[in-house]
């Protein structure tokens, strides 16, 4: 009985090996279209558009970078937006306050390393004091409050809820990212190397000792890793990566808000991601793609039931599919698999 | 190449191990056998460093290795199959193998691939017959399958001694018999010293290669399984239990 | 459903950016969302491409696009209320007389959620996704700074009805909206004459009531009193017994706060509870913040502004009965009444250009008037903000007609003082 | 200082009516409620519902703990025992449920916020100081409330059965002890307090329903710095957070005295990981 059920377990292994490298392929391949795509869209679509898809995308890299953290080491970070707002202000202020030499790129590389700094002390200082799970999601949440809670108050340095503008553009050299179209291929450029490098990095060692990390923390050790460097060292990646998505958002909408630390931005870039799904990377883009498009088909009355359905998404993705979009996508797929191999074992 | 000689373990009063000594040659799949309460476990324990010896010694090719810490008895060649599984179930069976291989590397070195050890995770894969199941979710596979993957991740370690807790526990006839064959050619092969605490008649005759018999913390006797299953003794021992 | 969002700066205020209780972020990214309403029909747009531009080159009979960036969702729902009735009544009085230059108004208008980041996109969408050449709107300073950045560029008039700081001076921006010079300037005067010469000054911390805080310390000085402290507190509080502590300790004659409006009712409710001997007195009370308080509290509240339900003369009371007879609301508020002004001068504006071409119909603007709820008001061609009146009200209770005017001044003209915004550096 | 004092005391009240009911559910059944904000809103919004019908905040003040614990023992049913044992995914779980709520009373209630009268006009007075009575009220309620919550947790035999579930749930079930059924009587408990917190505190604040996020962050800092061990503690806590809070904000600006308060708490979760969130013995 079980020897048969074994072999049965290796032909479907075999069929699902397959399946798992042509997916790789087609991975690859869809990245490449989908880079095209983009790129090619400010040729015909309208500006507004284009604003709006660069949106998305600035968004789905916020989403991702909490992939890395929640997804992949399974550490939930309720106040993510903290690294996002930290890179925006950042960058930001920067531009807007400063006229330092080689603005554009100090922008970009302190956009990125503040909030990396942040989230490695609150990484470090927390994972290797055992606080994790829970307790690490509570402290993420209060980050992001104070955060909020600063930039509002410190009128003097960031406008308060006034907003920051009258940025300068972001210059690299030559070559400057002012108007709309600019800062839409500069987004596209970055979100597609910032996606390559994320895969990279799940693939290696390290991302297999994430998954590890999540699976089994114990055993993990047992094999001879420090599971809170990797921890650390994850979330120091992510938050550089959110801190990144904050940094692009600045060229395209020229103000950086309060609210972009706060909690409220922080839950969207859960939700879109718990319902692309976790774990997968693409389903970051596709959950921030999918929500505000969805939200954009409604009316302003409907709009408000949108976010009702949020809340019942998540308790969807958590009870029902964990996957999320992704996941209902992966089933059906699998349910054609079965029967083929159904219509194979009857042959 | 193990050897521990005169080994006593006390809890209290109660003397679990009462000078056992015992040596395992280079490449000898050596079986540990008893009724409950034999000390089994216990000197398995010793032998790993989870246990100190009340007294005796443990050495590792006439090295002294008792008393040392777990992990430096580990990195010094000796590995430990537990009896729980504790594969990643979510993981596929490579992953979980490529996590294995990649054990004890400083975190950052991790961001890039190390050829050999990716390679050695494979090839350990066709060694224990997982090349099929490579891309197969750890929790998708069969219980003999897991036991198989658990052997693979410790062999990526390179141990020169395996130290096997009932690693056929709860398997079918079929399941016990591959992994029974698998045992003895990996120890052929690789010239692995293996111990096993196992209960599983059938299987031991597999291995078939010599038996300890430990009774009351003593060694009862020592042999090859067809002179252990003519013993007398070890009948009375045994009385009412499988043999 | 008595609620207190009813026209209040603060209550916007308190949700455009209290901290703790942003849920919504929610709306703000459904702004987000509504702005992507248009993906699809600009994808098959794009083809077709082209600015349909509502402006200048439009034939007879052919709508003119008004955009109208408006609070609608969130916690101040009244105010969107009044706002969005009071626009629609303008454009309905218009278009009944034939519209613009023979072109009926079509009047689009957004959420601006009381959210600069809304907003922002709102008007982006207004503008380039619907073309319109023309936008009125936007209550709180943050939206209207926001705003104004998109609409600049863009070359695109914004017509503000709401009081605020001043300081906003270019081309495109129009406002009816009441500027300190017109509201604090006159008041604190009064104040020190018959109430009192001690002030304590308590507000949110943003730039609205910093930038009116600066005027009234000034006149405060000249007119020889005396401010015995002055603070600021974070949006969203919800226990404001350290501040009136503060404040009874002070013992000022005049207690002057700006704190936006949820906070701001939060604060005169626990205030009741102490015993606070001195005067309250505060610009930013309209009959909507009164019927958030119960009628003792709200009692002897003294208040400033360009315009009280209970103003007294024939064109308020058309408005007003048409305003109720529209929303079934009985509150309409300084911010209502003002888009009411701006339509109707938009349109005198474009009658007298003779054209709805921005930069002819800018020209036009300048120096147009009529008879408004308020009395009569004049666009003042250099500040492009509109003269006002001025009156001073007391409450006696917590009714939309509560109010009673003990003091009122005519047609005072704007002086906006150009260039930064006072109260912030950034 | 009195004033100050009383002032950061009516503070910790509420705080500790809130966080108590956090710490028992998280005690008893290591769940963190994130819809723990959203008991209190609810708890304020049946005292604005039962004021629209009878005009008087008492009926709510008295209904609101009942009807919320109601809600809490559904929500228990349908939702959180479902996710027993996965820490992670209560936490989405309840946030989500925190959304909905939320945007559930804006869609019944309207978005707007409320008001409604402080129903004690009378003030407190001995010697030359004087102070509101409701705030005095208040601070009554909550230390009869912890009063009894305190008994019930120690000295009853529901405190016994409790105990007992906590050490060892599979014991205590072979003892014949419902487990299931204290998970719903806590967790009902938990969130009538909640519940009540809003209640009382409704005639105080403009409501509306974002508050809740702010409360359920404060009540994080108490059961941070006081801990779910013990219900002490939590207590303790509050008062901590309260007391800070008040001579805090009285002394530099409100925002330092929250932000203070924050880093406070971070830091000595840092320092005393373990001990903060200890089981009860």
């Amino acid at each position: 009985m079980a020897g048969r059920g074994e072999a049965a377990a290796v032909r479907a292994a075999r069929r699902v090996g397959v399946s798992i490298s042509l997916l790789r392929w087609a991975h690859w391949g869809a990245v490449v279209l989908a880079a095209v795509a983009l790129w090619v869209v400010p040729l015909f679509a309208r500006s507004y558009f284009i604003g709006l898809l660069g949106r998305f995308l600035v968004f789905g890299l916020a989403a991702m970078s909490l992939d890395l953290v929640w997804g992949y080491t399974g550490q939930l970070s309720l106040g993510h937006a903290a690294f996002f707002g930290l890179g925006a202000y950042t960058s930001g202020l920067i531009l807007a306050q400063t006229s330092w030499p080689f603005l554009g790129p100090l922008a970009l590389v302190l956009g990125i390393l503040i909030p990396a700094a942040l989230g490695f002390v609150m990484a470090g200082t927390l994972f290797y004091g055992k606080v994790v799970g829970a307790y690490f999601a509570i402290i993420t949440l209060l980050v992001s409050l104070i955060l909020e809670q600063l930039a509002i108050s410190m009128l003097w340095l960031t406008g308060g809820i006034n907003g920051l503008y009258g940025m300068k553009p972001l210059a690299f050299g030559p070559l400057s990212v002012d108007t709309l179209n600019e800062a839409y291929y500069f987004i596209v450029i970055v979100s597609v190397i910032a996606y390559v490098l994320a895969r990279l990095l799940v693939e290696s060692p390290l991302g297999k000792a994430m998954d590890a990390v999540r699976v089994n923390e114990k055993r993990t050790a047992s094999l001879g890793y420090s599971t809170a460097a990797v921890r650390t060292v994850v979330f120091t990646l992510a938050a550089a990566l959110a801190g990144l998505a904050g940094v692009l958002y600045v060229p395209l909408e020229a103000f950086v808000y309060p609210s972009q630390l706060g909690v409220g931005f922080s839950t969207w870039i859960i939700v879109w991601l718990a319902i692309g799904g976790r774990r997968s990377l693409v389903g970051a883009f596709l959950g921030a793609f999918i929500i505000n498009y969805g939200q954009s088909l409604l009316s302003e009355r409907l709009g408000r039931y949108w976010v009702l359905a949020t809340g019942v998404f998540l308790l969807i993705v958590v009870l029902v599919q964990p996957d999320g979009l992704l996941g209902i996508i992966r089933d059906v797929k699998d349910r054609l698999m079965r029967v083929v191999r159904g219509s194979r074992a009857g042959a | 190449m193990l050897e521990a000689s005169g080994v006593v373990k006390r809890f209290g009063g109660l003397v679990a191990v009462d000078g056992v000594d015992f040596r395992v040659e280079r490449g000898e799949i050596r079986c540990v056998i008893g009724p409950n309460g034999a000390g089994k476990t216990t000197l398995f324990n010793v032998l790993t460093g989870d246990l100190k010896p009340t007294a005796g010694r443990v050495l590792l090719e006439g090295q002294r290795i008792d008393g040392l810490p777990v992990h430096t008895i580990a990195r010094l060649g000796v590995a430990r199959k537990f009896q729980v599984p504790a594969v990643f179930q979510e993981l596929t069976v490579l992953e979980n193998l490529r996590v294995a291989a990649n054990g004890g590397r400083s975190v950052l070195s991790l961001l890039r691939r190390d050829r050999r050890r990716e390679d050695m995770a494979r090839g350990i894969a066709e060694e224990v017959g997982l090349q099929d199941l490579l891309g197969v979710q750890a929790g998708h596979l069969g219980h003999g399958e897991i036991q198989r993957l658990e052997i693979a991740m410790v062999l990526v370690s390179e141990p020169r001694v395996l130290l096997l807790d009932e690693p056929t526990a709860g398997m079918t006839y079929d399941e016990t018999r591959s992994i029974a064959v698998l045992l003895r050619d990996l120890a052929t092969r690789r010239h692995l010293t293996m111990v096993i605490v196992e209960h599983d008649i059938d299987f031991i005759k597999m291995i078939g290669d010599r038996i300890t018999v430990l009774h009351k913390g003593k060694v009862l006797m020592e042999g090859h399984h067809s002179e252990v299953e003519r013993s007398d003794e070890v009948r009375r021992v045994y009385l009412g239990e499988g043999l | 459903m008595k609620s207190t969002r009813a026209g209040n700066l603060g209550s916007s205020f308190a949700r455009a950016s209290e901290p703790v209780w942003s849920r919504r972020e929610f709306l703000r990214n459904a702004g987000v969302g509504v702005t992507a309403l248009t993906v699809g029909s600009s994808l098959l747009a794009a083809c077709a491409g082209g600015e349909e531009g509502g402006g200048g080159g439009g034939k007879k009979g052919e709508p003119f696009k008004l955009g109208a960036l408006i609070p609608i969702t969130g916690i101040e729902t009244h105010v969107g209320l009044s706002m969005k009735v009071s626009t629609q009544i303008a454009v309905d009085e218009i278009n009944a007389k034939g519209g613009v230059l023979g072109r009926p108004i079509r009047l689009i208008v957004e959420d601006e959620a009381s959210d600069p980041a809304i907003a922002v996109q709102k008007a982006r969408k207004l503008i380039r996704e619907d073309g319109v050449s023309f936008i009125v709107g936007t209550l709180i300073s943050a939206v209207r700074n926001a705003v104004v950045k998109v609409t600049e560029p863009e070359k695109v008039p914004l017509f503000n009805p709401t009081y605020y700081e001043g300081g906003l001076c270019n081309k495109y921006f129009f406002s009816t909206g009441a500027l300190p010079n017109q509201q604090i300037d006159p008041f604190v005067p009064w104040i020190t004459e018959n109430v009192g010469k001690s002030f304590y000054l308590i507000g949110s911390d943003y730039v609205w009531p910093h930038g009116s805080f600066a005027h009234v310390k000034e006149d405060v000085q000249k007119a020889g009193g005396t401010i015995l402290g002055e603070e600021y507190v974070p949006f969203g509080k919800t226990d404001f017994s350290a501040e009136i502590q503060r404040i009874l300790g002070a013992n000022p004659e005049v207690l002057y706060p700006l704190v936006a409006g949820v906070d701001g009712i939060t604060f005169w409710k626990q205030l009741a509870g102490y015993p606070f001997k001195g005067a309250r007195v505060s610009h930013s009370v309209s009959e909507a913040i009164l019927q958030g308080l119960d009628a003792d509290t709200a009692k002897g509240i003294i208040s400033a502004a360009p315009y009280f339900m209970v103003v007294d003369n024939p064109a308020n009371k058309a408005f007003i009965d048409k305003y109720q007879a529209k929303s079934g609301a009985p509150y309409v508020d300084t911010f209502g009444e003002g888009l009411y002004d701006a339509v109707h001068l938009f349109a005198l504006g474009a009658e007298k250009a003779g054209s709805l071409d921005t930069e002819k119909l800018i020209q036009g603007l300048k120096g147009v008037g009529f008879d408004a709820p308020q009395g009569h008001i004049t666009i003042d061609p250099t500040t492009q903000h509109t003269t006002h009146a001025f009156h001073v009200a007391e409450a006696t209770g917590n009714q939309w007609n509560s109010f009673n005017i003990v003091h009122t001044e005519n047609e005072i003209a704007p002086a906006s003082d150009c260039g930064k915004i006072p109260g912030i550096t950034a | 200082m009195l004033t100050t004092l009383l002032n950061g005391v009516s503070l910790a009240a509420v705080l500790a009516l809130v966080a108590i009911g956090l710490a028992i559910i998280f005690g008893l059944m290591r769940v963190i409620n994130l819809a723990h904000g959203e008991m209190f809103i609810l708890g304020a919004y049946s005292v604005v519902a039962l004021h629209q019908w009878t005009g008087s905040v008492w009926w709510g003040v008295v209904l609101a703990p009942f009807v919320v614990g109601g809600i809490g023992w559904v929500i228990e049913r349908t939702l959180i025992r479902r996710l027993y044992q996965r820490p992670m995914e209560t936490l989405v779980a309840t946030w989500g449920l925190s959304i909905l709520i939320r945007e559930g009373l804006k869609v019944f209630f309207g978005g707007g916020s409320r008001n409604l009268p402080i129903p004690i006009r009378a003030r407190l007075h001995f010697g030359g100081f004087s102070y509101p009575g409701y705030r005095i009220f208040l601070i009554f309620v909550a230390i009869v409330v912890m009063a009894a919550v305190l008994w019930l947790f120690t000295a009853t035999d529901f405190a016994l059965k409790v105990r007992a579930v906590i050490q060892r749930r599979d014991m205590a079930m072979a003892m014949g002890i419902d487990a299931a059924r204290i998970d719903q009587a806590v967790f009902a408990l938990g969130a009538a307090l909640a519940g009540l917190a809003g209640a009382v505190m409704t005639p105080l604040i403009t409501l509306n329903p974002e508050v809740g996020l702010f409360f359920l962050a404060r009540s994080f800092l108490v059961v941070i710095v006081g801990g779910v061990g013990s219900l002490l503690g939590t207590v303790l806590g509050a008062v901590i957070i309260g007391l800070g809070n008040a001579y805090l904000s009285f002394l530099t600006r409100p925002v330092f005295a929250e932000v203070a308060l924050f880093v406070f708490a971070i830091l000595l979760i840092r320092v005393r990981p373990s001990g903060l969130f200890a089981r009860p013995e």
